[in-house]
């Protein structure tokens, strides 16, 4: 129900159960606060949001965070006995925290340049709001924060002011806390577990190009979901301030995966590729000190919407003054893979030239031989080259972590001949391309081929580069092998083509070389069924039909069958058994 | 000492892999014996028991069976059917006194042409060695 | 559902092994070995397992024939035994019983075959008379 | 007969099979008809008992393959629903033919019994009891066949020479084949000319004994029916012997142990790996 009330003298409507500092933000009127937070319980504790209430010819000055809205009452905002009561509120706050920036601006706005009482400790930053006990016990359901003692001694903190491992180091409270008196430190431990350079929240847009371009929620990371397998779906309550705050109300955290059935004369199988997992390679280091990271992680880096806003800089913050980019980390190796993943060669040139561009440190290239075929790619390479990249020709052999945190790398110079070892401040692994972990259940389900690699198998390697050997099955991109962004593209429009081919066509034509059941002999003992990798056999009206359209002719299902019931067309095994007694018969 | 043995076998062979390097062999002309009578099939997969008993049964000494390698079958997995048959005949052939070592197994790829010569060269030269199977079923 | 197996003997030859002829809703539907027949201890040849094939067999004739003019066509039992009656009658004044010769059948029960035996002996009067079981 | 089994036991299992009987089918545990063996006149052979029947004639020897029978039954009548009175081997071929579409487990209620020890050496049978066991309990196991280890141990040479003997003797009555609960094909590739010659006999070797015995490799259930219906006495469940536990060492498939196994024989390398590169 709507109704109406006059703030400095302008009439605003405002939704029943709203309060009076939500209705005069709403309307475009400025109210300090420093305890309020919309997520949150209002508790009216730093009383700086107070304004003059006249109802029913009484006034009064209340909080207007907790002060309900009601119909025809009036609010004001600036008279003189409000701007008072803040000043002294401001007044008390600087005594008490004399160099938090937040109150000395607010303090300078309202004529408070001087705190009137000298401070216990000049470093406090602490205002007892209990926004963050609020977060903490409200919104998180981690109950770490509370309020304890009184007077002025009241302090908030974990129960006896104890470490605990009941915190769960969301951060809730730091974000919410308006002074900045919290600060999260992240044990040695947590630090590694921390991803500096993966997402910063739970709920993140995925990366600025994504497509369509809106958060998800990391269920791992995401305190609600947490929560929720945790106490087995009992719970599910913590939290709640993407949902509370999101004006569209686009968040549902009831949503499921769901699954759907749709039927389609054709697939185009586009499931990319895995980045090589460093720790497969354990000589380089990767995990023992935050500076030593992937190609995939330096990206993020100097993404502009990365962490660092794409300034590049080592883990403490500062630029590094030389970094060491190794070539082929899990590529062209008999330990990792055997094969050439193509795309690196490039990426940590383009690597080195953003280094040297942001930072200018000392770049040195780890390689055994640069892989820079194609159109202006060996320019690049040239270009790179004359920026003042050293290029070390020799597979960087391994890094070691220095007790002084700088990274040692050593490698054999093959053009001298001799070991090298050089220090730097960055590691950027040049880690290769490997198949997706699941791409054998991946080739079971579509009937396709996945070589040892892990990578699916086109029907010719050289003619029919899209095709499978399951008809109406397509490769795009890196789940047939490792290719960089153009060759991808052209691989998908090509994939992309072979299905428009066959919607124009609307017809197929099969090889003749099928198999086919004799009803008569068969007895459905299904033995042939999970034989056929095609999945072209089925039982039907209990006895087994070929699919002749999705049958590729192996025969495997034939010689399977006990009864002779299944016979391969143009393989029969008449006409086997002829070749054999026709062969021996002439020599 | 009358002419001396010369062995016949039957080789089936896959379309995709060694029978294609059968023809690559060939029109590499390389040296190759004449005693390997091939069979084309589709698959090693194709290839049931009852026909490698039909070829020593029609007199092959020797029957080896060749197709793709384990993870290159051009159906997938169609040899995977080869590779856990093939144990299980050899062992029963043996049971029934008919050397096991008459019915070989190989995996020879299409880019393996070499590989069929060597492969092909050593079964003859093994049965050779074995005599006739005659020897064994009609004594 | 009416199972029955019943116990007799094969037909096909004088061992007399004994099976049972399996039943159900009077159809037969196969034969089991009898495992307790102290003679053939459940163990048959091809004929005792196949013995009841020609029963439902589409090539059993259920009618006479008679060759009229090259072709074979129904005919009345009344009839075929008349003209076998005449023409055996005519052979036997003409050249004697034993230009006769008599097959008889396993498939037939031994009460029919004693009296095809009869028939042979008794009333056309030549001993050329054989089984097709006698093997 | 021989006896063996106690009175005991036959009067449990007529008990068992009259109150199957007695329970209305619709309630799932009621049947339309046990499958059992009944004497008559003193011989035996297999028998549906239905409501109303003498139970008195229900025996439990000498064992016929009553699956055959069973299956026989479910694909006749879609809708029947049947007991079965079964031994170990029973059950085993029962899971082999489930598996393959022959019996529908859903109409079926297993009343099982233990062989006795005497049974269970006679037959060299090595889980002489079904899982569903309700009457009996298990008895010591046979053991393996010796025949199995010694035609093992023989050279190439004397394996050929007995074998030639033994398949020699075969007046090809198909009689192996006949009696097997796992032999239900339609047809059978031991009929079919292009792998096995008619007119010939005894059938030439190696098509006829060597086919049936790769076709056994993945469904035999060691019930030794064949051997007892051979009436050339040829000693077949040795070869089959061998290549059961050649299935179980290779493959890890012993035929009748799990419903949920599939047939490797059929599936990838992923699904039943070789365990062994044996005989290469």
């Amino acid at each position: 129900m709507s109704i109406t009330l006059t703030i400095d003298g302008q009439s605003v409507q405002a939704e029943e159960g709203q309060t009076v500092l939500e209705v005069a933000k709403r309307a475009g009127v400025t109210i300090p606060t420093l305890c309020y937070h919309p997520a949150l319980e209002p508790l009216g504790a730093c009383r700086l949001c107070v304004v003059e209430v006249i109802q029913r010819g009484r006034s009064q000055i209340v909080t207007s965070c907790t002060m309900p809205a009601e119909p025809g009452m009036e609010v004001r905002t600036s008279t003189p006995a409000v701007m008072e009561s803040r000043r002294t509120v401001l007044e008390l706050l600087l005594s008490r925290c004399p160099n938090v920036p937040v109150i000395q601006q607010l303090a300078a706005q309202y004529g408070v340049t001087e705190p009137p009482f000298e401070a216990d400790d000049p470093n406090e930053k602490c205002i007892l709001c209990g926004l963050c006990v609020r977060a903490c016990n409200d919104l998180v359901g981690a109950h770490v924060l509370n309020f304890s003692d009184r007077g002025i001694s009241r302090v908030i903190g974990p129960a006896f002011m104890e470490k605990t491992r009941d915190c769960i180091g969301c951060g809730a409270c730091t974000i919410v806390c308006p002074t900045g008196a919290i600060e999260i430190v992240l044990e040695k431990e947590a630090l590694y577990a921390a991803k500096p350079l993966g997402p910063a929240s739970a709920i993140y847009v995925p990366f600025l190009q994504a497509v369509p371009r809106v958060p998800v929620i990391d269920t791992d990371a995401c305190i609600r979901f947490r929560q929720q397998a945790r106490t087995n779906g009992e719970l599910a309550d913590a939290c709640g301030v993407c949902q509370l705050l999101c004006e569209a109300r686009a968040i549902d955290y009831t949503q499921q995966d769901e699954e759907l059935d749709i039927e389609v004369g054709a697939v185009v199988v586009a499931t990319g590729f895995a980045d090589f997992d460093p720790y497969l390679a354990p000589q380089y280091s990767f995990g023992k000190s935050p500076n030593i990271i992937t190609g995939i992680e330096f990206e993020r880096l100097s993404n502009s919407g990365g962490p660092t806003e794409g300034e590049i800089l080592t883990a403490e913050g500062v630029p590094p003054k030389s970094v060491a980019i190794l070539h082929c980390v899990g590529s062209r190796d008999k330990h990792t893979n055997k094969y050439c993943s193509r795309v690196c060669c490039m990426y940590a040139l383009k690597q080195a030239h953003l280094v040297r561009d942001k930072t200018g440190a000392d770049v040195f290239e780890f390689y055994m031989d640069i892989r820079a075929p194609g159109k202006s790619y060996e320019e690049f390479y040239e270009r790179v080259q004359e920026e003042g990249v050293h290029f070390i020709r020799g597979k960087g052999a391994e890094v070691t972590v220095q007790p002084d945190g700088k990274l040692l790398v050593k490698g054999e110079d093959a053009d001298l001949s001799r070991v090298v070892a050089v220090s730097v401040d960055m590691v950027i692994l040049g880690t290769g391309m490997t198949a997706q972990p699941d791409a054998a259940e991946v080739s079971h389900l579509f009937g396709i081929g996945c070589g040892n690699e892990g990578f699916f198998t086109e029907a010719h390697p050289k003619l029919r580069p899209v095709e499978t050997n399951t008809d109406g099955v397509y490769l795009a991109g890196t789940c047939q092998g490792p290719r960089d962004v153009p060759d991808t593209v052209a691989h998908a429009n090509a994939a992309a083509a072979e299905v428009l081919a066959l919607l124009t066509k609307g017809e197929v034509v099969i090889s003749p070389a099928t198999a086919e059941v004799n009803r008569d002999k068969c007895v459905g003992c299904g033995d042939c069924i999970p034989v056929c990798p095609y999945t072209a056999i089925a039982r039907v009206d209990g006895k087994a039909q070929v699919n002749a359209a999705l049958c590729k002719g192996c025969g495997t299902c034939v010689a399977t069958c006990p009864s002779g019931a299944i016979e391969a067309l143009h393989f029969t095994d008449e006409q086997i058994v002829a070749q054999i007694e026709g062969v021996l018969k002439w020599v | 000492m009358g002419v001396e043995f010369e062995p016949r076998i039957i080789a089936f062979m896959c379309n995709w892999c060694t029978y294609a390097a059968a023809d690559t062999a060939g029109v590499s002309r390389m040296q190759q014996s004449l005693n390997v009578l091939p069979i084309r099939v589709m698959c090693s997969g194709r290839v049931s028991p009852e026909m490698v008993l039909r070829a020593f049964r029609a007199g092959a000494d020797g029957v080896l069976v060749m197709g793709c390698h384990i993870g290159d079958c051009h159906y997938s997995n169609g040899n995977h059917r080869t590779i856990k048959r093939m144990p299980l005949l050899r062992n029963l052939l043996g049971y029934t006194g008919i050397n096991p070592e008459r019915l070989e197994l190989q995996w020879v790829s299409g880019a393996e042409a070499p590989r069929f010569v060597e492969v092909t060269e050593a079964f003859i030269a093994k049965i050779r060695q074995l005599g006739p199977l005659s020897q064994e079923v009609m004594e | 559902m009416d199972y029955k197996n019943t116990l007799t003997t094969c037909v096909y030859c004088g061992a007399g092994c004994q099976i049972y002829v399996e039943t159900i809703d009077g159809q037969i539907t196969g034969v089991w070995p009898a495992k307790t027949h102290i003679i053939s201890e459940g163990k048959l040849c091809i004929k005792g397992w196949n013995v009841t094939e020609f029963v439902n067999s589409p090539d059993r004739l259920k009618t006479p024939l008679i060759r009229k003019e090259g072709q074979f066509v129904e005919a009345s039992w009344d009839e075929a035994l008349e003209l076998i009656a005449s023409k055996l009658g005519a052979i036997k004044n003409e050249s004697g019983p034993d230009s006769i010769g008599w097959l008889a059948s396993a498939k037939c029960t031994n009460e029919e075959n004693y009296l095809m035996n009869k028939l042979a002996r008794a009333v056309i009067g030549t001993n050329n008379i054989d089984h097709c079981a006698r093997l | 007969m021989s006896g063996n089994a106690s009175e005991g036991t036959l009067e449990e299992i007529r008990k068992l099979v009259a109150e199957r009987l007695a329970l209305p089918v619709q309630a799932g545990m009621g049947v339309d008809g046990v499958v059992a063996l009944r004497a008559l006149n003193g011989n035996v052979a297999p028998h549906v008992f239905q409501k109303g029947d003498d139970l008195s004639e229900l025996v439990i020897e000498p064992k016929y393959p009553l699956m055959t029978l069973v299956s026989k039954l479910h694909k006749r009548f879609p809708q029947i629903r049947l007991g079965v009175v079964a031994r170990g081997c029973d059950e085993r071929a029962y899971i082999e033919m489930a598996k393959r579409n022959q019996i529908d487990p859903a109409r079926l209620t297993i009343i099982g019994f233990a062989c006795t020890a005497e049974e269970a050496q006679a037959c060299h049978c090595l889980e002489p009891y079904p899982k569903q066991l309700l009457v009996g309990a298990p008895p010591a196991p046979g053991q393996v066949n010796p025949l199995v280890a010694e035609y093992d141990a023989m050279t190439l040479v004397e394996r050929r020479a007995f074998w030639r003997k033994q398949f020699e003797k075969c007046i090809k009555c198909y009689g192996c084949r006949n009696i097997c609960p796992e032999c239900f094909c339609e047809a059978c590739a031991m009929e079919d000319k292009a792998w096995v010659e008619p007119g010939l006999l005894a059938p030439p070797f190696p098509m006829f004994h060597l086919i049936r015995a790769m076709h056994m490799a993945s469904r035999c259930v060691a019930c030794r029916e064949c051997e007892a219906a051979c009436p050339a006495h040829i000693p077949l469940t040795v070869l089959y012997d061998l290549l059961r536990r050649d299935m179980e060492s290779l493959l890890g498939y012993l035929p009748g142990a799990d419903m949920d196994a599939k047939p490797p024989l059929s599936v990838t390398l992923e699904e039943t790996p070789l365990r062994t590169e044996a005989g290469h």
